[in-house]
């Protein structure tokens, strides 16, 4: 028989146990996805088991790759595509923080979209593809090499046009074909500094201080042509300013979606991407010395300040948090850019900071849409009194987000300070200040509105039939048994909003994404 | 005879077996569906027995008539026919599966069908076979008339047009290759392509140039590279669906092969100034055709005008291997054979829409492809890997040419490749963004057989598994050594230049 | 009759005069220009292949020798219908697939208007009866002749397809029981003879696709011009009939 | 040179312009009815050619197929293409090109 | 100059006429003929070359090589299948459309 590629792998162990893992990891939801796409439109309940059952099946196998990495294991599955070069699925802590992150925010998205999305259209459509759309996340965060990263950001990409362009409005289609036109661009970017990278060093592997060294002093021009692409690449969906188009117009889409572009999927993956590509496959001290961290961190503080600023002058409500985002997750990148342990940490923390403080953002934001129709901060007067569940937990994510303590975005602007100090360099504490100024310029307001202002608008009781078809009318209990809004809808963002509160409160024990992002800064980056 | 086949049976079988089932198919036009797909089933499982005798026991030759060459015809074997015969085999299939339910109901259209499409698989898997440059004339030829009275089934007076132009342009094509031929005839005395190869460096040079410069220009003729791609759109375009399946997937790549045959194993793979004046005109191929696909406004012209794109990728391979490169033949190979698949499937799911709606209008697609998710799924995927994305085999072949074009520091062939991918992307998504429309239900659809919807989901899925094949197909093509003689002989011409 | 979804282009017919008009004033007129540089062009190409004929050295070479040197195991002393039927049979085998092809081609097109659509002058409808016996017989001689001089299955089947031609435009039309499948295999009847030979005598020990044993092969070839003539002649007169019976 | 090869180089020059001027008004003759006379004229001169050429086999083959059947064909073909009427003895209109 | 180098080059001027013919004349038939000429073209490139003295030594034949004879015997039957399949393409279109020409895109 003919030979087949020396895989670095021998046959007999082409799929150890340890391999097992992440395919059932991408499995859980990969499968639930396809089949659902089968299910009739009807099947609800079918539909919903198999939702659930999912992301609690993606929940427990995360955790219990999550005790194994503490203990040290690896877990890696390989596939041979092409000459030497392999689909490579390997689970570390980095990929394990951006899992727990997407697995569990999976889970709180899916019980959301369920009571969301009732009784509308294309259910069968929209869970499938949101199915999908997390198991090219958790693709993204497993992914051993850029080969493999391409593949599941790539997937990524396909998977979250049709929630993009769910609802199918003509506003819809504009955003899809933002969408796509800003993502074809990135795919080209990422495509071309990969395979002109490939073409150099021979490997794609990520490693903990990269793998461009060797080169690094014969192919100077090149490499840095090369970083600029790939960050072009991933940036796009990390949303760097001038890159950022997109996001904006994805708003049209439904609440859960924007959820998961924002906290999740979408935004999340182009930020880790960075933090990849910065560690993983250039070594921070390495881009450092070939220049690139400067520019880098200039973008960074750019684009938060850029967002900030618009995000000001946003009435729209979805608008404004959307370009909350612009900004709130180049703190990530700044992090990154700054060069030094505590940054770093600041910078990945934020990943899951930000992540669960957006999405209770946004969750909120759906329930006030869906249950009293307010889409305009204008509209807000007074809002506190008639959901202050949700707003509470708005409230929450907002201070949050502007960094008052002990929320969990206290945290990562503390370290970011701290690491820009260790770093030696000061002016990006004045962005953070700066930040931190406009965020509470946006957010405070709105807080304010709705908790301190009368109300303009008659809203209809809680519980008496909501104009849309989404909140479920309960009947005529007592008041705490009765909802301001459909349970299924209200839950979710109250569990965000309390983990939001509790890991900033909680920082420093164990198993908190502080620790765990100072394991990573130790293993990964092989800080102090 | 005995148990196990050996390799002449299995050529003979590739050859002969569509060749009768035509014949039959004709004698007995109302049994030819059932007819016409045993055949195809069998023509594919000779195909799989010849390959696999190719995998184990290497090249096959096979002496016809016992005379051998220079006098007698060679059947020649090697990696890199049987990979084009495979891919024929796997397109034909399932194309004849779809064929079956597409031309249920049309006495007229099924009766011809068959014999005619039997007829262009027997070209194809002679021409496949065939080291003789005569000899590929005559198969040129037969597949150039079964491929134009196929497209003439279409009925239209577009389709009839459309099959006059290729006619036209087929012969002439195949009169260009032949002055070629006639003209090594004489610089060698031979037509045998190994005797040939020998003797090319001895023949005078004027010949021998004017005579590749003919048989090339014959040749890009017939595979419609641009600027000789007018040809293709009017009659991929207007041909029922099945044709176009096969004209863009299987016609056009034969050519190609033909072309590549002649590159590697005629010239050895040099040929500096040809090479480049292949790579440009086909990355004008690429952005050309991308713009026009862009800009159509009927489906299947979309995909007819996608095929002139693609078919650009496939010269661009030229100047890149120029250096020894064999990841960019192995890139034009892989892509070849995923746009074949690929590009089956798509005109494939076209017809599923045509029939469905009744046009193919993209604006006016909506309705179709909301009631058919198979259909727009399958097309999806065709176009996943018509795009490049991982894991598909488009995306193979255009990493391992991307690879080469970096690696040779070509940054321009890798902008237009880059360049090409990003447009791929946009005028797929022009016909798939319809699907996410709200959608009134048309009066005048048509129930799709689930054959017609499966069938072209299936050559989809395998064009996006394709992708992870590799580790099997890159020692496939390297046996007969087409690919490896050739980074050798590239690598010589490399150390030249 | 038509496939569903390509009516569109009949609806392009109604247009299809004014159409014409237009498109044939737009390219009746070939700027002289551009027929000049055309012409030049075409010069230049001229050229280089008159550069390309000049170039072949005079010591030619060629398979003259080799074809002489085996044509005893051919089975015929006709070099060219050694090289047609025996040498390089698998060829001529794909050519008669090629005329099948181009007749089943012009059957999907359409039915025969019978040949020339006017009834018959008085000329053409006896002459034939003259014309017709001698050209078979002629036939039968080419063929004969072919295995040692000029002559064969083509120029034969060709003659025949005169014959039938002549008798198409005689206006006789074809008795109506030979419409249906003997038609048709009298078409194929080359391809099959030649075909099932070939293959068959693969199967001999030792034997090769289309490998005709030396003490056989007089009779094989002679079978096969024969079945291949009688196609030949029949798909001629088919193409210029110009459709399906 | 001596008187034989002389008579045969003029019989070869005679042949070559009679054949070149056929191709060449076969193309370019106004009336579709001549130009294929003319093609079949074309054909027949041909064959000579072949016989020229030693090349038996071929121009019999020429005179059966090249001339005879091709040129019924093209006559068939024209007579179905062009109106019934003048049998395309007037200028064939639709041929621009003159 | 020889006799076969002269019959070739006729045969080459055959080719760059029928091209001329091929590529300047719309009407269908016209190209038909065209494309029999370069054929015709071609088949005389093939057969005068074989004419050119044989290698030496050779017995020398009267005939020219029997090779290209039976080659370009084939393509004189390739030819005539050709012209007979376009006509009745060309009927058809002109039944359908009453054109005779090819309409629509650009003419080749």
């Amino acid at each position: 028989m003919i030979p087949l590629f020396d895989t670095s792998v021998p046959p007999d162990a082409v799929l150890p146990p340890d391999a097992v893992l992440p395919l059932l990891v991408l499995a859980s939801s990969l499968v639930p996805g396809l089949v659902i796409f089968f299910l009739g439109e009807e099947r609800v309940r079918t539909r919903t088991l198999l939702n659930l059952g999912g992301a609690l099946t993606k929940l427990a196998l995360v955790g219990w790759m999550f005790r194994g990495v503490y203990e040290g294991q690896r877990y890696e599955a390989r596939l041979p595509l092409l000459d030497g070069l392999d689909l490579v699925l390997r689970v570390g802590s980095l990929s394990l923080l951006f899992l727990v992150l997407s697995a569990g925010l999976w889970l709180v998205t899916t019980v959301y979209a369920v009571g969301y999305l009732e009784r509308s259209p294309n259910r069968s459509r929209f869970f499938g593809f949101f199915s999908l759309c997390v198991t090219a996340t958790v693709g993204v965060a497993m992914s051993g090499n850029l080969l493999t990263f391409i593949l599941f950001f790539e997937l990524l990409t396909l998977t979250t046009y049709p929630l993009v362009v769910h609802r199918g409005t003509e506003a819809a289609r504009r955003a899809g074909l933002a969408y796509l036109a800003h993502t074809v661009f990135a795919g080209v970017m990422l495509l071309a500094g990969t395979v002109w990278l490939y073409t150099l060093t021979g490997t794609l592997t990520f490693a903990p201080r990269g793998f461009v060294s060797e080169i690094a002093d014969t192919h100077r021009g090149p490499l840095i042509a090369i970083f600029a692409l790939l960050i072009a690449g991933v940036g796009v969906k990390a949303a760097l300013v001038p890159l950022h188009g997109w996001l904006p117009l994805a708003m049209v889409a439904p609440a859960p979606v924007s959820a998961l572009l924002h906290a999740v999927a979408v935004v999340k993956a182009g930020a880790f991407g960075i933090v990849l590509i910065v560690y993983d496959v250039f070594g921070v001290e390495q881009a450092a010395e070939l220049g690139l961290t400067g520019p880098l961190a200039a973008v960074a503080a750019v684009t938060i300040i850029y967002g900030s600023l618009r995000a000001l002058f946003q009435d729209d409500l979805k608008r404004r948090l959307a370009f909350s985002t612009v900004s709130q997750v180049s703190y990530i990148v700044l992090g990154v850019a700054i060069v030094g342990p505590l940054a770093s940490v600041g910078g990945i923390v934020h990943l899951v900071h930000q992540g669960i403080m957006k999405i209770t953002l946004f969750f909120c934001a759906g329930n006030l849409a869906e249950t009293l129709g307010i889409h305009k901060v204008s509209e807000m007067n007074g809002v506190g009194r008639r959901m202050p569940w949700t707003m509470g937990a708005f409230s929450i994510a907002a201070l949050g987000m502007i960094g008052v303590p002990p929320i969990a975005g206290f945290v990562s602007k503390w370290y970011l300070g701290l690491g820009a100090l260790e770093a030696g360099v000061h002016w990006p504490l004045y962005v953070l200040t700066l930040s931190s100024l406009l965020n509470a310029a946006y957010f405070l307001p709105i807080l304010h509105a709705a908790w301190f202002c009368e109300p303009t608008t008659q809203w209809p009781a809680a519980g008496s039939g909501t104009g849309t078809e989404n909140g479920k009318p309960i009947g005529d209990s007592g008041r705490w048994l009765r909802p301001e809004t459909g349970w299924l809808l209200l839950l979710p963002p109250l569990v965000t909003a309390a983990l939001s509160l509790l890991i900033g409160l909680f920082a420093s024990s164990p198993f908190s994404p502080l620790e765990w992002s100072l394991l990573i800064a130790e293993r990964e980056f092989h800080y102090p | 005879m005995a148990l196990a086949p050996s390799s002449i049976e299995w050529a003979l079988a590739v050859v002969f077996l569509p060749l009768a089932g035509a014949l039959l198919c004709f004698l007995a036009p109302r049994r030819a569906a059932a007819l016409g797909l045993t055949i195809a089933a069998l023509t594919a499982a000779s195909t799989l027995g010849l390959t696999l005798e190719v995998v184990v026991a290497g090249t096959q030759r096979t002496v016809l008539g016992g005379w051998g060459a220079p006098l007698g015809i060679v059947w020649l074997a090697d990696g890199l026919s049987v990979t084009l015969m495979a891919m024929t085999a796997a397109v034909g299939v399932a194309v004849s599966v779809y064929a079956a339910a597409y031309f249920r109901d049309e006495h007229t259209e099924r009766a011809f069908f068959w014999p005619l499409w039997l007829l262009l698989w027997t070209a194809l898997n002679a021409l496949f076979l065939s080291a003789d440059l005569f000899n590929l004339y005559v198969t040129l030829e037969l597949m150039g008339f079964a491929a134009a009275s196929l497209t003439a089934l279409g009925g239209s007076a577009a389709a009839v047009s459309g099959a006059i132009r290729y006619l036209l342009v087929s012969v002439l094509g195949s009169l260009f290759y032949l002055l070629g031929v006639a003209l090594i005839y004489h610089a060698c005395g031979t037509v045998d392509i190994a005797l040939v190869a020998a003797c090319i460096g001895d023949a005078p040079r004027p010949a021998v140039q004017a005579a590749v410069g003919v048989m090339f220009a014959g040749l890009m003729l017939k595979t419609a590279l641009f600027p000789f791609h007018f040809w293709l759109p009017p009659a991929h375009g207007s041909a029922p669906a099945p044709v176009s399946a096969v004209l863009s997937a299987l016609v056009v790549k034969a050519s190609f092969y033909l072309l590549l045959r002649l590159w590697i194993d005629v010239l050895g793979g040099g040929g500096r100034w040809l090479a480049e004046l292949l790579g440009l005109l086909g990355a004008a191929a690429v952005i050309w055709g991308s713009v026009l696909a862009l800009r159509q406004e009927r489906l299947k012209l979309l995909i007819a005008y996608s095929t002139v794109a693609q078919i650009g990728y496939f010269f661009m391979a030229f100047p890149l291997a120029l250096a020894g490169d064999s990841a960019a033949w192995t890139g034009a190979l892989y892509l070849a054979l995923a746009h074949g698949l690929a590009k089956a499937a798509m005109f494939l799911t076209a017809g599923n829409l045509m029939r469905f709606g009744g046009h193919d209008r993209i604006a006016e697609l909506d309705r179709a492809v909301h009631r058919l998710p198979l259909t727009l799924t399958a097309f999806t995927l065709a176009g996943v890997s018509i795009m490049g994305l991982p894991p598909s085999g488009g995306f193979i072949g255009k990493w391992l040419m991307l690879e080469a074009a970096f690696r040779q520091e070509r940054f321009g062939l890798a902008v237009v490749m880059l360049l090409g991918g990003a447009l791929a992307a946009a005028y797929v998504f022009k016909v798939v963004g319809h699907a996410f429309t709200p959608a009134v239900r048309s009066r005048r659809e048509r129930k799709i057989p689930a054959a017609m919807e499966w069938s072209a989901l299936l050559l989809a899925v395998v064009a996006i598994l394709l992708g992870l094949t590799l580790p099997m197909i890159w020692p496939l093509l390297q046996i007969g050594g087409p690919a490896a003689a050739l980074s050798a002989a590239g690598a010589a011409t490399g150390a030249v230049a | 009759m038509t496939p569903p979804g390509y009516r569109q282009g009949d609806g392009r017919n109604a247009g299809g005069q004014a159409e014409t008009a237009a498109g044939a004033r737009a390219r009746g007129q070939i700027p002289s220009w551009a027929r000049a540089s055309i012409a030049l062009l075409l010069l230049a190409l001229f050229g280089g292949l008159a550069l390309a004929v000049l170039s072949l050295s005079s010591p030619a070479p060629g398979l003259s020798e080799a074809v002489a040197a085996r044509i005893g195991e051919s089975g015929v002393s006709h070099p060219v219908t050694a090289v047609l039927l025996n040498f390089r049979a698998y060829d001529t085998l794909l050519e008669l697939v090629v005329l099948v092809v181009a007749m089943i081609g012009a059957w999907s097109v359409g039915t025969a208007r019978g040949c020339g659509g006017d009834t018959p002058g008085p000329l053409l409808r006896h002459l034939p009866r003259l014309l017709a016996p001698l050209m078979v017989l002629a036939a039968g001689y080419l063929l004969w002749a072919g295995a040692h001089s000029p002559g064969g299955a083509f120029q034969a089947g060709s003659l025949l397809g005169g014959v039938g031609i002549l008798l198409c435009l005689s206006g006789r039309p074809l008795p109506d029981g030979l419409l249906g499948w003997p038609l048709r295999l009298a078409a194929m009847l080359g391809v099959i003879v030649f075909a099932a030979l070939g293959a068959g005598v693969a199967a001999l020990p030792g034997g090769s696709p289309l490998g005709w044993p030396p003490d056989a092969a007089k009779a094989l070839i002679l079978s096969i011009e024969l079945a291949a003539m009688l196609s030949i002649g029949f798909i001629l007169a088919a193409l210029f009939a110009g459709g399906r019976p | 040179m001596d008187a034989l090869s002389s008579i045969g180089w003029a019989l070869d020059g005679v042949l070559a312009s009679i054949l070149l001027w056929l191709a060449w008004r076969t193309l370019s003759s106004p009336a579709l009815f001549r130009a294929v006379v003319l093609f079949i004229a074309f054909g027949l001169v041909l064959a000579l050619v072949w016989a020229r050429l030693y090349a038996v086999d071929v121009a019999l083959a020429e005179v059966a197929i090249g001339a005879g059947v091709t040129g019924a064909l093209l006559l068939s073909a024209l007579a179905r293409l062009e109106p019934p009427m003048g049998r395309g003895r007037r200028g064939d209109k639709d041929d621009q090109e003159f | 100059m020889t006799q076969p180098v002269f019959w070739a080059l006729v045969g080459m001027a055959l080719v760059v006429i029928g091209l001329y013919g091929l590529i300047v004349h719309a009407h269908l038939l016209r190209k038909i003929l065209a494309l029999n000429v370069i054929s015709s073209g071609v088949f005389l490139v093939f057969i005068a070359l074989a004419r050119r003295a044989p290698r030496d030594g050779a017995a020398i034949s009267p005939g020219p090589d029997p090779v290209p004879q039976a080659m370009v015997l084939t393509g004189i039957v390739v030819a005539v299948a050709a012209t007979g399949l376009a006509v009745a393409l060309i009927v058809r279109l002109r039944a359908m459309t009453g054109r005779t020409t090819l309409g629509d895109e650009a003419d080749n």
